[in-house]
């Protein structure tokens, strides 16, 4: 039983780091980012590619991992802002059908881009960035790779650590939102755009700078992801993606740690639903859970019910 | 186009069976094995790969040898994996031993559910029908998640990509059960050289002498017919009885292959290419 | 009535001329050529020209974003081919329940969520697409993972279409009467009956919903049940030309209804030009043709359609025959009926 | 050239007069909506009468919009009652106060932009159209009939408001003040019985507005009651028959526009208490800053002239 938790609370880590991107997206700019799940797919690429393109990295073991998450989470950053440029800041007062479509055709610029360069069939995760080689972890630190009992289940070290990780990210991000001055600046933007325009914020900087965060934290996902699974493949964006909306949107879309809470609810919601039902069920659980959400608490579990002034 | 020789994975070539049988081409599926390819064979449809029976019955076999009690079966739900793992699960129930079933999603990565399933049922073996990208991921999830029995996957997972995936440390007790390989041929390789020089320098694939016989055969009952009109090969293939790289070449009146399907076992555990281990024979 | 030359050069004239050129060109192929790849292309195009028009009725004209269109193309196909091929009915017979399939699955997704902002249904509709691929790749009487297959073509009485027809001498096989029969389904359904839809009350209705929800309430316009018929009709049409293509391919599989095929019909009705029957038109007849020409030139198709979208959405959101479109020689006639009495000479007339 | 008076019932063949008109077409009582801590609208009462011009008038924030948002039904109001034509309408979703023949128009003007001037109007026309969809798709009779008629009654109704464009043109193409126009004709479309002006001067020139007051007049006399908010005080003055003044959310004086002007609450919440004047919650006078040099006495409002010629030069002082 607590071992499908802890199956749970893993899975809903990685669900929680990419619906934060998804929220604070959304709340800032009222966009569904659908590019967003190839984002996180993207920075695994770039992890991947940076494994085994730097010289010597092998040798480093865990510190491997540590740098190509650092280099994945600047550039997938990078990536962010630039689609935000060039995509959506032109439509960024176009009907809101167009700018969904727009993010509906960067998807598939992402994805099959990313399969015109590195070819269709999945990508082994390179043996050095792996987090589950017992050889990648520090003579001292061997328990990274072995498995460790807790109440009754167990979960390698490695997944200890992603979920550290994690937690670490998110609690990061909200004292940046919560307590400096860009952080208001972006709660600001969410509440009304022309008025914080008015208090002289800078609004396309501060929103360049959410996508930023938010791709760099789904490029950390995304080589997490790599480091303990380690196969990737184009198109695994997409599926997980769409969970981290649901994620999102169970949690209470545009609220940061309803993205959290939201995706360790999905990644338990999942764990039992496919421990009683089967495996091939899964993704459909996902889906009756977003449209259970959305009909019955729109505004998901700590989502507050804004009026929807005229 | 006189004939058509080819079809890897069942779920595709089935819907293409009545628009070859329309234009009246026989057809020769040299490597997809789904029972359901020949269930109404209207006499066009030729299995040169050992069908899911003939696989699941080897995996019997190599079950009994090992006595295994507590098996566990997971498939990915595409028509091959389905097939093989329904039919091995009726053959293993036949035999009174414990089977629990599962199965994954394919293109999904977490399999943490399917795991604890095995472990909680305490199984010793589990048997996998799906494909590489999956096989790879479950062998990975399975072994880091304390499960200790022995793994035998299906011949849609032979490729040295699981071993990659999974790590080959992970793969001391995986077997899988499979047809000949070039590599198995006891010629000392010359057709592994032949290939390399007309395929400008490329190894043969895990299937090319299943192709190769496949165009062989069809070839041989052409010849016999001496003509290449649809019915007279078809009625000069049921009588094929030729020697090919996979063995005797001869087929059932239902169209699949006739003998044990040649399945053999094949483990990738020294260098994470499969080798042939034991030919149960 | 005027003559016909100026009836022609009018905005409607030439609606109605290109109209009745593309339906001479239609039923003129057969005539040049029978091989049955071109027959049976033409006959998928059409089939995407009804469905790029029925997703128009959802996304043009009622705004409303649906990216699991293809759950109802396979609602029809499925329920078209489990009653053709598990119970022996008719095509013919299937066809009430095809249209209450869909309508059922268009009120279990539609009801709940049309309440809510048009995103999130853009993301609920994604997920129903994928909740019908996935059940019917679990379902046994949906076939499991290899589907329904051998589905029979239409059928009346004794006769079906495979038996072929002699008409004056000319005999025409399956595979032509189909490609005319799906060709006349599509003119009456498709490009007769939506514009008529669209320029009645209803028609009216959607659009004032997509321009401005809350006006249209305010002008009496029940928004919720507004967006509710123009997703179940779009949810009907599409589960005909599932039932169309069912006949036409004879065999369906999960793997045919992937959210790509959404995504497809998505991009005919933006690129074509959102709420436009010739623009949809142009954008289905592109996306079904393109892939096949472009079949050994671009190997990575898709990605070529992530770029098309986009460059479409940043540089011609209106499409390439866009529904406002004034067409040029016509637009001169129109600027000279504008009013030339500056607003002061009206204001102190009234 | 103004047009003959024809009462428009006769012309809708779709929409046979069913209820008698009751005295009082609207009332609201003790209203009340907050967003979050803001009180918007805290207690309001106030009431319609049949083919009454009433001007609500307030400075900005005193509630207006939102309490008219209330009535239309686009917020639900925290508590309070509101009653149209004997009927509570507090649940009732806007499109159904619309049917019931309550039409407004909006603070900036939200017209259809990708529609033709006449399908917008014809939208109006949407509630009371007996036609289903069934008929559109087949072009049946009834089709052709109630498409006519709406044609028909959109014209008029164009007509009626003074607009003699091109109607196939769209109606961003307009200028502003011909664009109020249509906004008031698609409202009277609606064939209602009371109509809520939300600014209809806002942005108007001179002329323009008195085309306005002319136009209000005549849709009372079609017997429609019409409610304006509006700042321009000279139009207000000259063409309402009460005038309720709101402040902080609630209702401070309803009454005939000359007891209105001498009000003092109204003055006050205008124009601010000035230091001379007793303040109405009797606070110690002695507490002001002696130094402080006084304020100048507050000017009264501008004398409202017969015609509203004279006020457009010296604008209300706000």
């Amino acid at each position: 039983m607590t071992q499908i938790i802890l199956n749970g609370l893993f899975v809903g880590s990685f669900y929680a780091l990419i619906a934060l991107g998804y929220s604070m997206v959304y709340g800032i700019i009222k966009l569904l980012n659908f590019a967003h799940g190839d984002i996180f797919m993207f920075g695994a690429y770039i992890g991947m590619t940076c494994l085994t393109v730097i010289p010597g990295i092998g040798s480093l073991g865990i510190g491997a991992i540590a740098i190509v998450l650092l280099i994945s989470a600047l550039l997938t950053g990078a990536t962010g802002v630039l689609i935000e440029t060039l995509a959506y800041r032109p439509l960024r007062s176009a009907p809101r059908l167009s700018v969904l479509i727009t993010a509906v055709g960067m998807s598939f610029l992402l994805e099959y881009g990313v399969r015109q360069i590195w070819g269709p069939d999945p990508q082994p995760w390179p043996q050095a960035g792996r987090l589950t080689e017992a050889a990648n972890w520090p003579a001292g630190l061997q328990w990274g790779a072995q498995r460790i009992d807790i109440l009754g289940g167990s979960l390698t070290g490695a997944q200890l650590v992603l979920m550290a990780l994690a937690v670490v990210l998110m609690a990061v991000l909200a004292l940046y939102i919560g307590k400096t001055r860009e952080g208001r600046a972006m709660r600001a933007i969410a509440l009304d755009k022309r008025a914080a325009t008015l208090m002289g914020i800078n609004v396309n900087a501060t929103i360049s700078r959410v996508f930023f965060i938010g791709s760099a934290l789904a490029g950390v996902a995304g080589v997490m992801h790599g480091a303990y699974y380690s196969s990737i493949t184009f198109l695994m964006g997409f599926l997980l993606g769409l969970k981290a909306f649901t994620a999102a949107v169970i949690g209470g879309i545009g609220n940061l740690y309803g993205a959290m809470l939201g995706g360790l609810t999905l990644g338990l919601l999942e764990a039992f639903g496919t421990a009683w039902f089967g495996g091939e069920w899964k993704d459909v659980f996902a889906f009756v859970f977003l449209i259970a959400f959305l009909t019955l608490r729109p505004t998901g579990i700590l989502g507050e019910r804004v009026v929807e002034r005229m | 186009m006189v004939a058509s020789v080819g079809g890897y994975c069942s779920g595709s070539t089935l819907p293409t069976l009545p628009i070859f049988d329309s234009a009246k081409i026989p057809q020769l599926i040299s490597v997809a094995n789904s029972d359901n390819l020949i269930k109404d064979n209207t006499g066009n449809v030729w299995l040169l790969d050992g069908t899911g029976e003939q696989q699941a019955s080897t995996a019997m076999k190599w079950v009994e040898k090992n006595s295994f009690k507590n098996l566990a079966v997971i498939d990915d739900k595409t028509d091959y994996s389905a097939n093989l793992a329904t039919r091995f699960t009726a053959k293993a129930k036949e035999a009174g031993l414990t089977v629990t079933t599962d199965s994954l999603t394919p293109k999904e990565s977490d399999f943490s559910a399917q795991v604890t399933k095995v472990k909680s049922a305490g199984a010793d073996f589990v048997y996998f029908t799906g494909y590489v990208q999956e096989a790879g991921l479950l062998v990975k999830q399975l072994v880091e998640g304390g499960y200790t029995g022995s793994i035998l996957l299906g011949d849609g997972s032979v490729d040295a990509k699981v071993a990659e995936i999974a790590g080959l440390a992970n793969c001391k007790n995986v077997y899988a059960t499979y047809t000949k390989t070039p590599d198995m041929l006891d010629d000392g390789g010359a057709f592994a050289e032949k290939y390399k020089a007309i395929s400008g320098g490329t190894e043969p694939g895990p299937y090319t002498i299943h192709s190769y016989d496949t165009v062989k055969t069809w070839a041989d009952a052409a010849t016999r017919a001496g003509s290449v009109d649809q019915a007279a090969v078809n009625e000069a293939l049921k009588s094929t009885n030729l020697a090919g790289l996979t063995g005797q070449i001869q087929f059932t009146d239902d169209g699949s292959r006739a003998g044990e399907g040649g399945f053999v076992i094949v483990s990738n555990q020294d260098d994470g290419t499969f080798k042939l281990y034991d030919a149960l024979s | 009535m005027e003559s016909l030359k100026t009836y022609f050069s009018g905005q409607r004239g030439v609606y109605h001329g290109i109209a009745i050129a593309v339906v001479v060109a239609v039923f003129a192929l057969p005539f040049i050529t029978i091989d049955a790849y071109t027959i049976q292309l033409a006959t998928q195009a059409l089939i995407y020209v009804l469905l790029a028009l029925g997703l128009n009725v959802v996304v043009g004209y009622a705004g409303l974003l649906d990216l699991g269109y293809v759950a109802f193309y396979a609602v029809g196909a499925y329920t078209s081919g489990i009653l053709t091929t598990r119970l022996g009915w008719p095509m013919w017979a299937t066809i009430p329940a095809v249209v209450a399939a869909c309508v059922l699955a268009g009120v279990v997704i539609g009801g709940p969520t049309l309440r809510l902002r048009s995103d999130y249904l853009a993301i609920v509709t994604l997920g129903f697409g994928e909740i019908i691929r996935v059940t019917a790749q679990n379902l046994s009487i949906t076939g499991g993972p290899s589907g329904i297959f051998g589905i029979p073509t239409w059928s009346f009485g004794s006769w079906s279409f495979n038996d072929g027809l002699t008409v004056g001498g000319l005999f025409f096989n399956g595979k032509i009467l189909l490609y005319y029969f799906v060709a006349i389904v599509v003119m009456v359904l498709g490009l007769i009956g939506i514009p008529r839809l669209a320029n009645g009350r209803l028609g009216r209705a959607w659009r004032a919903v997509r321009d401005d929800e809350d006006a249209a309430e305010a002008m009496g316009v029940n928004t919720y049940t507004t967006k509710i018929t123009a997703y179940i009709i779009g949810a009907v049409w599409a589960g005909l030309a599932g039932q169309l293509n069912a006949s036409l391919i004879t065999t369906i599989s999960p793997t045919s209804f992937q959210f790509l095929q959404s995504a497809l019909v998505l991009m005919a009705v933006v690129i074509g030009g959102m709420g436009s029957v010739p623009g949809v038109v142009l954008g289905a007849l592109f996306i079904t043709l393109a892939p096949e020409l472009l079949r050994d030139v671009w190997e990575n198709r898709s990605l070529m359609f992530g770029i098309l979208l986009l460059a479409v959405m940043l540089f011609r959101p209106k499409g390439l025959w866009p529904a406002t479109s004034i067409l040029p020689w016509s637009r001169d006639k129109h600027r000279a009926k504008v009013d030339t009495k500056p607003a002061q000479a009206r204001a102190e007339e009234v | 050239m103004s047009l003959p008076m024809i009462d428009p019932s006769a012309l809708l063949t779709t929409h046979p007069e069913a209820v008698p008109r009751p005295e009082t077409l609207l009332e609201v009582k003790n209203l009340r909506l907050a967003f979050g801590g803001v009180v918007a609208v805290d207690g309001l009462n106030m009431n319609v009468h049949r083919g009454e011009i009433v001007s609500v008038i307030g400075p900005n924030g005193a509630g207006k919009t939102s309490a008219f948002n209330c009535i239309t039904g686009f917020y639900r109001p925290d508590s309070g009652e509101i009653a149209f034509m004997g009927k509570s309408i507090i649940r009732t979703r806007p499109s159904k106060i619309t049917r019931m023949g309550m039409a407004r128009t909006f603070q900036n003007l939200r017209l259809f932009s990708d529609m033709s001037i006449l399908d917008n109007v014809r939208t109006g026309a949407h509630a009371h159209l007996r036609q289903h969809w069934f008929d559109a798709f087949l072009h049946t009779p009834a089709y052709r009939k109630t498409e006519r008629a709406c044609e028909e009654d959109a014209r008029y109704w164009l007509d009626f408001v003074g607009f003699t464009g091109d109607t196939l043109l769209y109606v961003t193409q307009l200028p502003y003040g011909e664009q109020r126009r249509v906004e008031i004709a698609r409202a009277l479309a609606t064939n209602p019985k009371l109509l809520l002006l939300d600014e209809p001067a806002a942005g108007l020139n001179h002329t323009e507005k008195r085309g306005l007051v002319d136009l209000i007049r005549r849709v009372r006399d079609l017997d429609i009651a019409v409610v304006l908010i509006e700042h321009d005080m000279g139009l207000v003055m000259d063409i309402s028959e009460r005038i309720i003044v709101l402040n902080y959310g609630k209702e401070i004086a309803d009454g005939a526009p000359d007891d209105i002007r001498a009000n003092p609450l109204v003055i006050e919440a205008y124009l601010g208490a000035g230091d001379d004047e007793e303040p109405a919650d009797g606070a110690d006078q002695a507490s002001a800053d002696p130094g402080q040099p006084l304020p100048p006495a507050p000017p009264s409002l501008p004398e409202a002239s017969a015609t509203a010629d004279r006020s457009d030069g010296g604008e209300a002082r706000r």
